[in-house]
């Protein structure tokens, strides 16, 4: 197991990290792009797409980089570390990924290009009211229609929905009797597309989604069931996630840990309370034990085995969510009341790890998934997945 | 020992559960139990109902509008409320400013001040904190300067919860920058927000709500007879205003209302075993800390913080947190769509699950931070 | 709700501690009262049974005191507070008050004085080997034969079942077809009666006690089902014991408050660590939260509904166990190494919470036994159970 | 970055697998499998068998039997003997006196005490703490007095884990009361065990075993050769052997191991979610912190413990406590049945759980409480 990072690795993350400190150094930059539309920096998404970051996991042959996790890694965790708003996750890693796993040739030549070169941000509709996470859909059908297909029903919420240039939606199909799920791609201008458009508590934007008998073209191959292609781009997304939450969590406790310097209070400076200081010790502890799953997870994915590749992020949104809990609730607590006001930073990762932790499906559903299986084998071995 | 209520002591209790669920109006209770933001209007106009019915400050002095309660009545009333989801009178005006100006007032003072308070005629604001003082409250550093029969006053406040609401704002300012202990030169002034030179200015919070604000005096002139008791004394008054605002601080009636419900909306979730064993162990530490509640009040004597009630606050915040966090979880990835509108496909508990969360991070900050609480715990309970 | 003693009451509890204090005053009391047989001071328990304490929960009519669940709850705390290893809650509370709540007017005549004036000691012969707390007994099982009954089957651990001079036993019992929880008297020279002796960590005895044919008299009715009983004396039982804990925990924070104050480290005493006063505080807040629940439980049991009295037993169980736990674990940490020497008196108190808890049953269990009901109530009222 | 291991770190697992499970003999893994408590015997022969494989010493200098692995390799190591359950090499030979006298020694010392050591013809006990030193163990106070080519040794040492079995001791021992810091007047001086004037006096911890010791020195003649480095320059060597102590301290591997022997034992119990639960709770935790080792070790100059050493002892206790409790819930009721023989019907590992669970409320406590470490975090990785 090697944990170094080569040189063409280290650059990108450099390359990344001075891009972003660009616009986003303090946060009052996060606070400019997501106040208008569409709520992230188009001059940062257009550098990104420049620098090759959009077509980072994609293939040469899809007009992608050919780079792989551990770049989507890197880059994730940058974008956590100063909280920009850009949709690198979700549209890149999760919609585009659909895309390039399970689209035909055709598909892939036609949307991949204007995501790559940033003109167009896709969003996987997949979300349903009510219902609990990591359950297939249920409330969005997919019928056929001739030669189409038609699809009814409502995503909410959806990332970017309303901002989105082309929607990947998931759906049940009825395959005589038993459900599939089916992934479809939909057009912005498709009849009986409705996109209600409003604000996230963490300054990004969301839609509600409703299709009335709205034309879908099938993901790759018709009525084919897509549960484990969703699986994995969903494991995927969910490990770009994590490093996400790793680096807003990194950021998090160096503005706590520099608070303690600073700040004095009855004469002295807070870090001369041994209290306090402890409990940044723990912060610290939590920092790193999930930092070393999330690049696991990423060895993992690299590695390839697609069911190995499930449990790992399973086993990475575990130790995520735990642990952006508690470094998110430390943050504020340490700093007192200066840390719930929007107008310093720290809450506003705290906010945003709140926000990755409910979109992650939260630690007790990843738990249970992972006791279901727990009689199966006698130890973990990181080293033979 | 008794597990039971007196006979009184249950007629009182169905007496105030029957006042509070049927003499409130639903529309306002409704806005408690579905933990959205309660207007002025609804604050006020839930006190005066109270006020019209002698249970707005039942603590007071007799003479002033007080009831002569029990310390068990006044903890069953408060309870009630609670539950009923009842706005409780604000604090400012019936915990904090009243029993001051009740206790170390004129009677100029009091005559002026406490009816209209009691009726939030006057909506008080507080104006203790100072950015450069957090739980070092003492070190505070707004200056009033006596000129002639004026006290001017110059310096910043800030925490001031619903400050965008005040009518006057009752502060702890330095009049004497030479005191021999910080403690020692500090006195407790009221002070009309109309005056000249006072601007407040609202403070975002984390989860995007207004209710705390800065207030700035630039030179704001404040008559001498606004003046609380005697000058450089202020510190005892804060002091005994502290104390109140910890006793029976525990929020135990509001959080088992959450609780009970967030069982109700995720009744269809309870056969999961880990969502029933998660309300089980919340609310059987409410439970415990109820009754903890309970002891402490029984042996609290009048206005005295009991010491214990250090616990109340540390644990009945951790709890109301917790109950917070709970529902983050239920409400999973629908719990982004906090900006949706009624129209959402996402159930409105869901959509507030987040933004509440985030804003009851504040629970364990303000009135006493969880680790000040910890320090008296530590040093008046334990001796360390 | 009132929790005031009255005069009586803390006449009682006034009374216990002048003479546990006796013989219990230092550890070295414990230490010497479990060094030999039968594994409490004998003249303890008979100055105990002098002063009426071990007839305290059974009426008069029954040669008892008439006494009720809190007079039992301030002798348990009192024993709790100095570890006097005396089997008030086990061989009064628990096995005699099988024999009072079930027996038959002959049963309780013969048995209960021996027991009150402190010359026979009861055990219950309950726990079964393997099977989880709570559940009903399986493996020892009672047949009829004739107009007697015989038992069949091993009961471990059975605390001081060694030294019993009465035995109370579990049994199931066949009744045709569907399996009923029968209890049972059982003689110590009775056929077929094995007993091994052996200690347990916490410096007590428990026994392995072995049923051949072993003729044994039902408690009360023959046949009856005495799952109910059962349920309502063990409740009884598990409050006593949580009050044990209570007082257990409240020396163990005197113990560590009274280090943190003394013991110097660095040139200065341990309680100028803020990191350490803290975590005394939090123990602060355990014990009394737990207290209060233990005295609720007990006010519930003085009621006197028998459904309300489990619930609330459970109740208590879950809060104990969980504060028996942290405060235990602190109390050694912030002792540092001298705090696991058996020389020292704070281990012995985390050592006998361990053994409480492994008693009651656990918290988890316990838990799940509240969480099957969550969906019958809306809030739980302590003032109208 | 890369998951696998390299070919040639896969062939040096396997071999490592291959020789703990097949040159160990089967008797001394399970009592370690079992929790029981390993004899004298035991761990001298376990230790000789490494040793006579060179696999006792992997990380000494290779003059005197080390193997210049690679971190990882070590890892491996040390990681593949626990999950075997394989007694580890006594540390107070191996880690700790070893490599000061290997590091800092004379050509005398080194051909007297490293084979001998390695081989554990010497049995070392290690005399650093004392009653009234705990955290801070540069206050000590045992006094080490030149007369001609001896030292007198009088004082008190504590803790001595099974100094019961000790051939010779090392200590850290005053020289010079007057140095301007304490640190400074101390030295390192390895002690013959059966000099006159030295006592043993075992201390009995609270699950009933006796596995630690007093020592007590009483005018103790120690020849001046005995020695290691300079006079008064002890607290460097002490600091380098509790930095090597802290390098690769996470009982990753054991803890797996119990973990995994728990979940066989507990099979019929895995149909209860909370169960199920907390062990995939646990082996995911586990799984986090063997990752933070494995990076850590990447990380680490060869002797110089990386910072980040310090969460996996803090971390690694905790778990190593955690799993201890689970075993104890596990037992239930049947677990205070400890004393019995084999003949219980309680099965073995539940009778050994809470003895267990109360003997690991050590591993937070000794070499280097996890307060000491949580202050390391503090102070030398967040600079507060």
């Amino acid at each position: 197991m090697d944990f170094e990072l080569d040189d063409e690795q280290t650059a990108l993350r450099d390359a990344v990290r001075r891009l972003l400190a660009s616009t986003y150094a303090s946060i009052d930059g996060r606070r400019a792009a997501t106040a208008k539309a569409p709520g992230w920096d188009e001059g940062m998404w257009g550098r990104l797409a420049e620098m090759g970051v959009l077509g980072l996991p994609f293939t040469e042959e899809d007009g992608g980089m050919g780079a792989g996790p551990v770049e989507v890694a890197l880059v994730a965790e940058q974008l956590g570390r100063v909280l920009a708003p850009e949709p690198f996750a979700e549209a890149v890693v999760l919609a585009c990924g659909l895309v390039a796993a399970a689209g035909s040739a055709e598909q892939k030549e036609h949307l991949l290009p204007g995501v790559v070169d940033g003109t167009t941000v896709a969003a996987f509709a997949h979300f349903e009211p009510g219902a609990a996470a990591g359950t297939p859909p249920r409330s969005v059908t997919a019928t056929q229609d001739g030669d189409g297909w038609l699809l009814d029903g409502v995503k909410e919420p959806v990332l970017h929905g309303a901002q989105a240039g082309v929607l990947v939606v998931s759906a049940r199909v009825d395959a005589g009797g038993t459900d599939r799920t089916g992934l479809f791609v939909v057009a912005t201008d498709a009849a009986g597309l409705d996109r209600v458009d409003y604000p996230t508590y963490d300054g990004i934007r969301a839609a509600r989604v409703t299709f009335a008998s709205t034309p879908a073209a099938p993901l790759g191959a018709a009525g084919a069931d897509a549960s484990d292609v969703l699986a994995l781009v969903t494991a995927h997304a969910q490990v770009a996630l994590c490093h996400e939450a790793v680096g807003a969590m990194a950021t998090a406790l160096d503005l706590t840990t520099e608070y303690l310097r600073t700040r004095k209070q009855f004469g002295v400076p807070l870090k001369t309370f041994q209290a306090l200081t402890f409990r940044a010790a723990d912060m610290y502890v939590s920092l790193e034990l999930a930092r070393s799953m999330a690049l696991w997870a990423t060895l993992v994915l690299a590695d390839g085995d697609p069911d190995a590749a499930v449990v790992a992020a399973t086993r990475a949104v575990v130790q995520t969510s735990a642990a952006g809990r508690h470094i998110g609730q430390e943050a504020i607590q340490l700093h007192g009341g200066i840390g719930m006001t929007a107008e310093y930073a720290v809450g506003h990762y705290t906010t945003r790890l709140t926000a990755i932790d409910q979109l992650l499906g939260g630690r007790t559903a990843h738990l249970k998934a992972l006791a279901d299986h727990v009689g199966e084998y006698d130890v973990v071995d990181p080293l033979a997945v | 020992m008794r597990l039971r209520l007196s006979e009184a002591d249950a007629a009182f209790r169905e007496e105030m559960r029957a006042f509070f669920t049927t003499q409130v109006p639903e529309r306002i209770r409704s806005v408690v139990a579905e933990r959205r933001e309660l207007s002025k209007d609804d604050i006020v106009e839930t006190q005066r109902i109270l006020n019209a019915a002698g249970l707005a400050v039942p603590a007071w002095p007799a003479e002033w509008g007080g009831r002569g309660w029990t310390s068990l009545q006044k903890h069953i009333w408060h309870e009630e409320m609670q539950l009923a989801n009842v706005p409780a009178p604000l604090a400012f005006n019936t915990s904090m400013v009243g029993p001051v100006i009740a206790a170390f007032g004129s009677q100029e003072q009091k005559e002026r001040f406490l009816p209209a308070t009691a009726n939030i005629d006057i909506w008080w604001s507080q104006g203790f904190s100072e950015p450069d003082a957090g739980s070092d409250l003492a070190s505070l550093r707004t200056a009033a300067v006596r000129d002639g029969d004026h006290y001017v006053v110059n310096g910043q406040k800030t925490w001031t919860t619903l400050g965008q609401y005040g009518d006057w704002i009752f502060t702890l300012v330095r009049t004497d920058p030479d005191a021999p202990k910080k403690q020692m030169g500090i006195s407790f002034l009221l002070i009309d927000m109309t005056s000249p030179g006072l601007t407040v200015r609202p403070i975002k919070l984390i989860d995007g709500g207004q209710e705390v604000n800065e207030v700035f005096f630039e030179d704001v002139r404040v008559p001498v007879a606004n003046l609380v008791g005697e000058e450089n004394k202020g510190w005892t008054y804060a002091k005994f205003l502290l104390g109140n605002e910890r006793v029976g601080v525990a929020p135990v009636g509001s959080t088992k209302s959450v609780l009970a419900r967030a069982k109700q909306l995720a009744k269809d979730r309870l056969d999961d075993p880990f969502v029933a064993a998660r309300f089980a162990e919340l609310e059987t530490e409410l439970l415990a800390l109820e009754l903890t509640a309970l002891r402490v009040v029984a042996n609290s004597a009048d206005g005295k913080p009991h010491p214990a009630s250090s616990v109340l606050k540390l644990r009945g915040t951790q709890l109301q947190q917790a109950v917070t966090e709970l529902l983050v979880d239920l409400a999973g990835p629908g719990g982004v769509a906090s900006g949706a509108d009624d129209t959402s496909a996402v159930p409105q508990w869901a959509r507030v699950a987040a933004p509440r969360y985030l804003n009851y991070r504040k629970a364990s900050i303000y009135g006493g931070s969880n680790e000040v609480q910890r320090q008296i715990i530590a040093g008046t309970i334990l001796g360390l």
